[in-house]
């Protein structure tokens, strides 16, 4: 099982793990986090991509790191929005998913 | 100079509506002076194209939209029958208005939506386009909802709002009859007859029965008509409009158009499609009638029998002979003049005399000599009976029917006219006859009310008496079978 | 290509100098921005020649290293779009006092995310790389959400935070897909993507970025996000808001579909997107008769106007690809993005000057304002003129085309969807009208609107009217750089 | 393109009285309209005795019109304008009653189509001139405004219309049958059903046997001079339509014989229960045309002396609804006396007696008739002699109501119309009959003409003794009066619904909870992972 193999695999498996919590979690940081973990998994399949036949490609590095900084921006605006309207609310969900728990 | 004709005849509308909307309430003698010469001049256009068409001119215009919507402008014998009398009949429905409305509120919108009305149904007149015909079709529907409900109160909102209700699901399905048909021939142009045979037959008479709903509302074929005794709630000029000048005059044409332009006599003569409309007409006529007998409202009355009265044009078309034809598009003319009479009357009688029930007719007649009169005449022209208008379109539908060998036809038109009699009689009984309510009022001192129908009256008088003149309305109607139909 | 650049820099540079300039200095900044972005534009098109897309290579480096900008009829008609909108929203912005009003942050976010957004949209029209695309799109998402939560009213903010989530995942959806394209081609430019060696990954790939997408333009029944969102914002973001954004993402959609792999369209995949749109027309409409908010009325239409967008796909893609009637579905869904572009943000812009005045958008509130606001209200007729799709206006042109196209194609179903669609929308959109025009029962506003703040939205209207009457010119303009996919055969 | 081609007098002979009835609304005229009475049929008049002839044509009137006028039409045309103007005379009193302009105006409408029905070739201008006269008579009924004027003029209303229909109705059938608008035409090519139609529509005006249920009413009903005109000149104009349209040889022609016999001698026995003379003389008038009818369709040299047989009585029927005027305003003795005479003598005519205009008018009829039916015209004879002594005793019980100046001027009137009937036909004897002149004093003439006379100078005194007992004009109406009740008071009813109420079922299609559950993102997530196999799977198929 080669390294690229292996990457890949790490990848597939953070998304999955990140689109479970993405859905399952009802609180919205859980849910920022778990989109990270998404970006983080397809950068690893991305960097794992750029590594066909031995000799590296730049164009993905390129990519990931674009893709890192827009993911950053992004969760910097989610958590934004998360404090604003924990402020709000009183409470990090959305209301029609805040019920008891 | 001859390419822009067309466009000077909707600019004689257009410019007055436009202007209109931004004129303040009080400059009453621009806004008035604007759309009165705004009719003068469309009217003056006409009798110089009169002659000209008479001796086989056509002018036309063309308005690239995008491919397949082209926008046509022409003006045949047959466009310049409606839009003569449109233009006729604006004239003297805007000297009408102007007196009816006064000083009343919101005159701006009245006059521009009005003339924005006329310029639609100019536009309806002068479609050389099946596409251009739908465009002016839809502005007419759209331009009349504000008319109607001019009052904005409970029951002209009510009103308003059936008359949408009727209209946008039919054009709707007018649109999609139209684009089915020309998505199978290309753009339709009325002087060549579209070649349908890409369609099958079943195809074909649904597109039919397609176009008569979505223009059939309009000329308020039942059971399509409800919205048009509701529109009474709107003011007099307005049911002028509705009922001789504009919009069910359109659904009557377009129905002409359909048969004869769109798919033309021997195709829906070979569809079968021709008798079902004859007797859906037929049915209309005598419904019309029936229901008018039971109202006791005035301009309800006059409202169902122009249901009753405009099926008698779409009977002509159906019936397809030549008579018929000749018959119907004279009865365009015929029913446009005696109805705007009426109608012209009924508003008198309710600003003058406060009288909106046929119980409070009684005795007017020697109260409101002119209007009593001229009601008179527009209902006995109604009923048929000579020398006034009426009695031509009736002779020739009758012969008309015979030659389509539609003998039932007859006893139809014999009813109607019985009807028709049966429920204008008994007004003109209790105008002349009855005697007064002690506190009754009521006078004419406002000739400019007064004028308009006296010379509607005339006209639907003229027009049966010297109907055998190439220049009536029969002989005009004569002159475009010949020239369309009869190739 | 100079006018192209500008395009791109201008917002972007005004974006950075909105948030260091002091307040007054940007409300000077910001007509003039306006104006030579339309200046730009109409160089633009000007200078778009028939036979063939302007393309630009950025720095020269040829793809697959460089990024590929090309700006072909459909780019510069939405460009042209865009500019038009935002030009109105932005003088309403500023003639309106709303956004100060909502609190120092909206008075200092307003200006820069608006031209972010305005910069993105340009960038989204023109990129021809599916990776500049997303982070384009992703901007686009970013200054959107920021947009909506601009009031900072609790409601704003959850809807905000809906809103983020949705476009969170669909972008990231749409990564997913990039990443496998990317891994099986090692190249993201649509040009050459064109003509690749089809590979397997290639369907799964459609398939995440098909549903990113779809969450991201809020095609039903991922459409839940943008009422609340598009409701709570300040009118003139609403305006931006739903007339642009969702064109975003749907062009993207139609770049993937028809441009980058139109082989890999199959025909149950555009009827399955063809029956979403179906949903969302009827749904939408339904929704949009229930609201007792105007906004939220005018919010739910957008729902219901983008379902007809998704119509496209059985007519011109895949299989009916290379038939006559393709070009004329291609054509017809663009006007009605057009037309419904310019009539939604004339109807957000007069709503937003109603509740200047009344203080709400509850419709009871509306009641006889025509009277007192003759020109928005004939402006929100013609705006619903042109949405239920009566002539003469861009509506109806694209709706004539598109049903032409339905009934060549024998798949009358999707005709008959455009005018129920259209009745629909006359039905919810009559409510509204009919309390516009009722007799007032109270007196008019005391104050109301100067004459050239009502005339804003009217011009929009009157725009979205003009599209329907002079239809020759758009019609070229967009036939320019059709994919061959939507190419007609003859 | 000509406006008016041939001679001019018989337009001007129908545009006089319309003119004349435009000028009698004018303010100026109003007051002194009735004036203008007797001068309105004076170009007609004057058509009829000057040989004017050959065909005039107005081709842009109407539907293009042609007049014309052969003998038939121009001794009707003749009776009916002399009628038409000494009635006016008569008139002159009643220029100070309330609304005589109007009774003027309508006066000239009704005359202008009676003269019209003689004058038109073409069928358009028949019809136009035949409605005219008929519906624009319905005023003259109406004049007095008494209740049962009003009643006997919905009655008449609703009739005249449906024979207008009946009438259009053939004449279009007519029209399409011989592609053509002339009457000749027409009647060259007209079948029995459309024929029928027309037989409806002319009997209706004549009185026919069972159509004339209005006559009696709304004759009666109407001021002196018009009941005089109606009963004269109007009720021709059914006849000189059936004389126009109907064939020599129709299967109608038993049926109209058959109805024409039934009306002679079923209204003249009806009339014996009338108190009112003018009903009396009104149920005569019905009798008399059955007669006319029945020797119509008898076809043959009879019909063509009908013409002849019509001006008679016409002229007769005048005479004695005006004396019937006459009578009420005749208190002293001589008066009266002179009333009774000339009442008795004209009606002696009608019946027939010697020498008589009648007796001429009789046997210019008979010759080319089969024996039976002049067995029949005799006896009917009889039965008008009857009658018309009936008509004699009630006149003489007549009650004098009002006073009126000038009772010579106002008895010479009928006195003048009296002498034309009994003289007139004498003088167009040899020109009807080709007889010659002392033919009617013939031994066996004089006796057929005198034993009906006698039978009834010998039956009349019984009459007087034993009236049949008196009845309500108006015999087989009461249903077609409901009808026309129902008809002329259209009953308020609760109008129907109108438009259906906007209603669309949003609220159950589009509940907001199925919208929240799209909303929680856990759903539209799932949704949305679940969309991506889905889509995949389609793209692969």
């Amino acid at each position: 099982m080669s390294g690229v193999t292996l990457y890949a695999l790490t990848g597939a498996a953070l998304v999955g793990t990140g689109f479970f919590g993405l859905i399952a979690a009802r609180h919205l940081l859980r849910r920022v986090l778990a989109f990270n973990l998404i970006g983080s998994g397809l950068f690893v399949y991305l960097g794992a991509a750029g590594a066909r036949g031995g000799e590296a490609d730049p164009v993905p590095q390129a990519l990931i790191i674009t893709g890192i900084v827009v993911a950053l921006s992004a969760s910097a605006l989610a958590v934004g929005l998360i404090v604003a309207l924990a402020r709000a609310r009183g409470r990090a969900m959305l209301p029609e998913e805040d019920v008891g728990g | 100079m001859t390419a822009l004709l067309p466009l000077l005849l909707l600019l004689t509308s257009l410019v007055p509506a436009a202007i209109s909307f931004f004129l303040a309430q009080d400059s009453y003698g621009l806004r008035n002076a604007l759309n009165l010469g705004g009719a003068l001049l469309k009217a003056g256009l006409i009798v110089a194209m009169l002659f000209a068409v008479a001796g086989g001119a056509v002018y036309e215009t063309t308005i690239p939209l995008a491919p397949g919507l082209v926008l046509l402008l022409k003006i045949d014998a047959l466009a310049l029958l409606f839009v003569s009398l449109s233009a006729a009949l604006w004239l003297l429905t805007t000297i009408y208005a102007i007196a009816y409305f006064g000083t009343k509120p919101q005159q701006s919108r009245f006059f521009g939506f009005f003339s924005l009305c006329v310029f639609a149904t100019t536009g309806i007149a002068l479609s050389g386009s099946l596409i251009s015909f739908f465009i002016f079709f839809e502005l007419l529907t759209l331009s009349t909802w504000p008319l109607v409900s001019h009052k904005q109160d409970a029951a002209s909102l009510r009103a308003a709002r059936s008359y949408l209700l009727y209209a946008l699901p039919c054009s709707t399905l007018l649109l999609v009859a139209i684009v089915w048909l020309e998505s199978a021939t290309g753009p339709v142009l009325f002087d060549e007859t579209p070649d349908l045979d890409a369609l099958d037959r079943s195809s074909q008479q649904a597109i039919f029965a397609l176009f008569i709903v979505g223009v059939g509302m309009k000329a308020a074929i039942v059971p399509l008509h409800g919205w048009l005794p509701s529109a009474m709630a709107a003011p007099a000029p307005v049911s002028a409009l509705l009922h001789a000048v504009a919009v069910v005059k359109a659904g009557a044409f377009g129905v002409v158009r359909v048969v004869y332009d769109v798919f033309g006599v021997a195709r829906v003569t070979d569809l079968g499609v021709g008798m079902p409309l004859a007797v859906l007409a037929s049915a209309t006529i005598l419904w019309g009638s029936i229901r008018a007998l039971q109202q006791t409202e005035i301009k309800k009355r006059l409202a169902y029998s122009t249901v009753s009265q405009v099926s008698c044009i779409v009977l002509g078309a159906a019936l397809a002979s030549p008579y018929a034809v000749i018959g119907g598009l004279a009865h365009l003319v015929h029913q446009g003049l005696m109805k705007i009479t009426l109608f012209f009357c009924a508003g008198i009688y309710d600003e003058r005399a406060g009288v909106r029930d046929i119980a409070g007719l009684d005795g007017l007649g020697w109260r409101m000599p002119w209007t009593s009169a001229c009601f008179s005449l527009g209902a006995l022209g109604m009923i048929g009976l000579p020398p006034l208008a009426g009695f031509v379109t009736k002779i020739y539908l009758g012969i008309g029917a015979l030659q389509a060998e539609a003998a039932w036809v007859l006893a139809v038109l014999g009813a109607s006219t019985l009807l028709n009699a049966a429920y204008f009689l008994p007004l003109l009984a209790r105008l002349w006859f009855r005697e007064a309510a002690p506190d009754a009022r009521g006078d004419e001192r406002v000739p400019a009310l007064v004028v308009p129908a006296v010379v509607a009256a005339l006209a639907a008088l003229g027009a049966g008496l010297l109907a055998a003149s190439p220049l009536s309305p029969l002989g005009w109607a004569t002159l475009i079978t010949e020239r369309e139909y009869l190739r | 290509m100079t006018a192209l650049v500008a395009l791109l820099a201008l917002p972007l540079a005004g974006a950075l100098a909105a948030v260091v300039l002091p307040h007054g200095a940007v409300r000077g900044m910001v007509p003039a921005l306006s104006v030579a972005m339309l200046a730009a534009t109409a160089v633009l098109v000007a200078g778009l020649s028939a036979q063939a897309p302007t393309r630009l290579k950025l720095g020269q480096w040829p793809p697959p290293v460089g990024i590929v900008l090309e700006v072909d009829g459909l780019a510069a008609a939405l460009i042209a779009m865009t500019a038009l909108v935002m030009t109105a929203a932005a003088l309403a912005a500023l003639r309106s006092e709303q956004p100060a009003a909502a609190g120092a942050r909206a008075a200092f976010g307003f200006w820069p995310l608006m031209l972010l957004l305005w910069a993105a949209l340009n960038a989204v029209f023109v990129s021809r790389d599916l990776f500049n695309l997303y982070v384009g799109l992703e901007l686009l998402s970013l200054a959107s959400v920021g947009l909506v939560a601009i009031g900072g009213k609790p409601e704003a903010l959850a809807a905000a935070m809906r809103y983020m989530l949705f476009a969170l995942v669909g972008s990231l959806l749409y990564l997913a897909g990039v990443v496998l394209v990317y891994a099986a081609h090692g190249t993201l430019d649509i040009g050459l993507l064109a003509d690749r060696t089809p590979a397997k990954p290639d369907a799964l790939a459609l398939a995440l970025m098909t549903a990113g997408l779809m969450a991201k333009t809020a095609l039903f029944p991922f459409h839940v996000w943008l009422p609340p969102a598009h409701g709570s914002a300040p009118a003139p973001a609403s305006a931006m808001l739903s007339a642009l954004v969702p064109k975003a993402s749907f062009v993207i959609l139609l770049r993937l579909w028809f441009e980058a792999m139109p082989d890999r369209a199959q025909d149950g995949a555009l009827v399955l997107l063809a029956v979403l749109g179906t949903a969302a027309v009827i749904w939408g409409s339904l929704r949009a008769l229930l609201q007792t908010r105007l906004k939220l009325v005018v919010a739910y239409s957008t729902v219901a106007q983008i379902g007809y967008l998704f119509l496209v796909f059985p007519l011109a893609g895949g299989g009916s690809a290379e038939m006559p009637w393709s070009a004329g579905a291609w054509t017809g869904v663009l006007f009605l993005a057009l037309a419904h572009g310019l009539a939604k943000a004339a109807m957000f812009l007069a709503v937003g000057q109603w509740m200047a005045v009344t203080g709400s958008d509850r419709l009871d509130a509306m009641r006889g304002l025509a009277t007192a606001m003759p020109m928005t209200s004939f402006a929100f007729a013609l705006a619903a003129v042109t949405l239920v799709g009566l002539p003469p206006s861009g509506g109806f042109t694209g709706k004539y085309l598109l049903m032409t196209s339905a009934f060549a194609a024998g798949q009358w179903m999707w005709a008959l969807v455009l005018a129920g669609g259209g009745l629909l929308a006359a039905a919810y959109l009559y409510r509204p009208l009919a309390i516009l025009f009722a007799r007032a029962d109270a007196p008019g506003p005391a104050t109301l609107p100067t004459r050239g703040m009502q005339a804003i939205p009217l011009c929009l209207a009157g725009a979205a009217i003009a599209l329907g009457i002079a239809s020759e010119t758009p019609f070229e303009l967009l036939s320019i750089g059709r994919p061959a996919a939507a190419e007609d055969g003859s | 393109m000509t406006l008016i081609a041939g001679p001019l007098l018989p337009l001007a002979a129908l545009v006089w009285p319309l003119l004349l009835a435009g000028l009698s609304v004018l303010p100026a005229v109003r007051h002194n309209a009735i004036r203008l009475l007797p001068l309105a049929p004076l170009p007609g008049l004057w058509l009829a005795l000057s040989g004017v002839d050959g065909v005039t044509s107005a081709p842009d009137l109407l539907l293009g019109v042609t007049l014309a006028l052969e003998p038939g039409g121009r001794i009707l045309l003749g009776m009916t304008a002399v009628l038409w103007c000494i009635a006016g005379l008569a008139a002159q009193p009643m220029a100070r009653r309330p609304n005589a302009a109007l009774f003027a105006g309508f006066w000239c409408l009704t005359l202008a189509g009676n003269l019209g029905v003689f004058l038109a070739r073409d069928v358009a201008t028949f019809y136009v001139a035949f409605a005219a006269v008929s519906l624009t008579s319905w005023f003259l009924i109406v004049h007095d405004r008494t209740a049962e004027a009003f009643r006997a003029g919905r009655v008449y209303i609703v009739i005249a219309i449906l024979g207008e229909v009946a009438l259009l109705l053939g004449l279009i059938l007519g029209a399409q049958a011989a592609g053509s608008l002339a009457i000749a035409e027409v009647a060259a090519a007209i079948e029995t059903p459309a024929m029928g139609l027309l037989v409806a529509g002319f009997g209706i005006k004549a009185g026919l046997v069972p159509l004339h249920v209005w006559l009696p009413l709304a004759h009666p009903a109407a001021p002196v001079p018009g009941s005089a005109v109606l009963s004269g000149a109007i009720v021709k104009a059914g006849l000189i339509g059936l004389l126009l349209f109907l064939p020599p040889v129709s299967a109608l022609g038993p049926i109209l014989t058959g109805l024409g016999l039934a009306g002679a001698f079923g209204a003249a026995v009806w009339g014996l229960t009338q108190a009112n003379p003018k009903a009396v003389l009104a149920y005569s008038t019905v009798s008399q045309m059955g007669l006319m009818v029945m020797l119509v369709a008898a076809g043959g040299a009879t019909r063509e002396a009908v013409p002849y047989f019509a001006m008679h009585h016409g002229l007769a029927k005048g005479a004695l609804f005006l004396l019937v005027g006459v009578a009420l305003i005749s208190r002293t003795r001589w008066q009266r006396a002179l009333c009774l005479v000339l009442g008795t003598v004209t009606a002696a005519s009608v019946a027939g007696a010697p020498l008589t205009g009648g007796a001429l008018s009789k046997a210019a009829v008979k010759q080319g008739l089969e024996p039976w039916a002049s067995h029949l015209l005799s006896l009917s004879s009889v039965f008008t002699g009857l009658l018309l002594a009936w008509f004699m005793f009630r006149l003489a019980r007549l009650e004098p109501s009002g006073t009126g100046p000038g009772w010579t001027a106002r008895f010479l009137l009928p006195a003048l119309l009296a002498a034309l009937a009994l003289l007139a036909p004498w003088a167009l004897w040899q020109d009807w009959t080709g007889l010659e002149q002392g033919y009617p004093a013939k031994a066996d003439s004089l006796r057929d003409a005198f034993w009906p006379v006698a039978v009834v100078v010998v039956l009349a005194p019984f009459l007087a003794r034993w009236p049949m007992p008196t009845q309500p004009p108006g015999d087989v109406l009461s249903a077609l009066v409901r009808l026309g009740r129902r008809i002329a008071s259209a009953r308020p009813r609760p109008p129907g619904k109108i438009a259906p109420q906007f209603r669309l079922p949003a609220r159950q299609i589009a509940p907001s909870a199925l919208e929240a559950a799209f909303g929680r993102w856990s759903n539209a997530g799932t949704v949305l992972l679940l969309l991506i196999p889905l889509i995949l799977v389609l793209l692969l198929v």
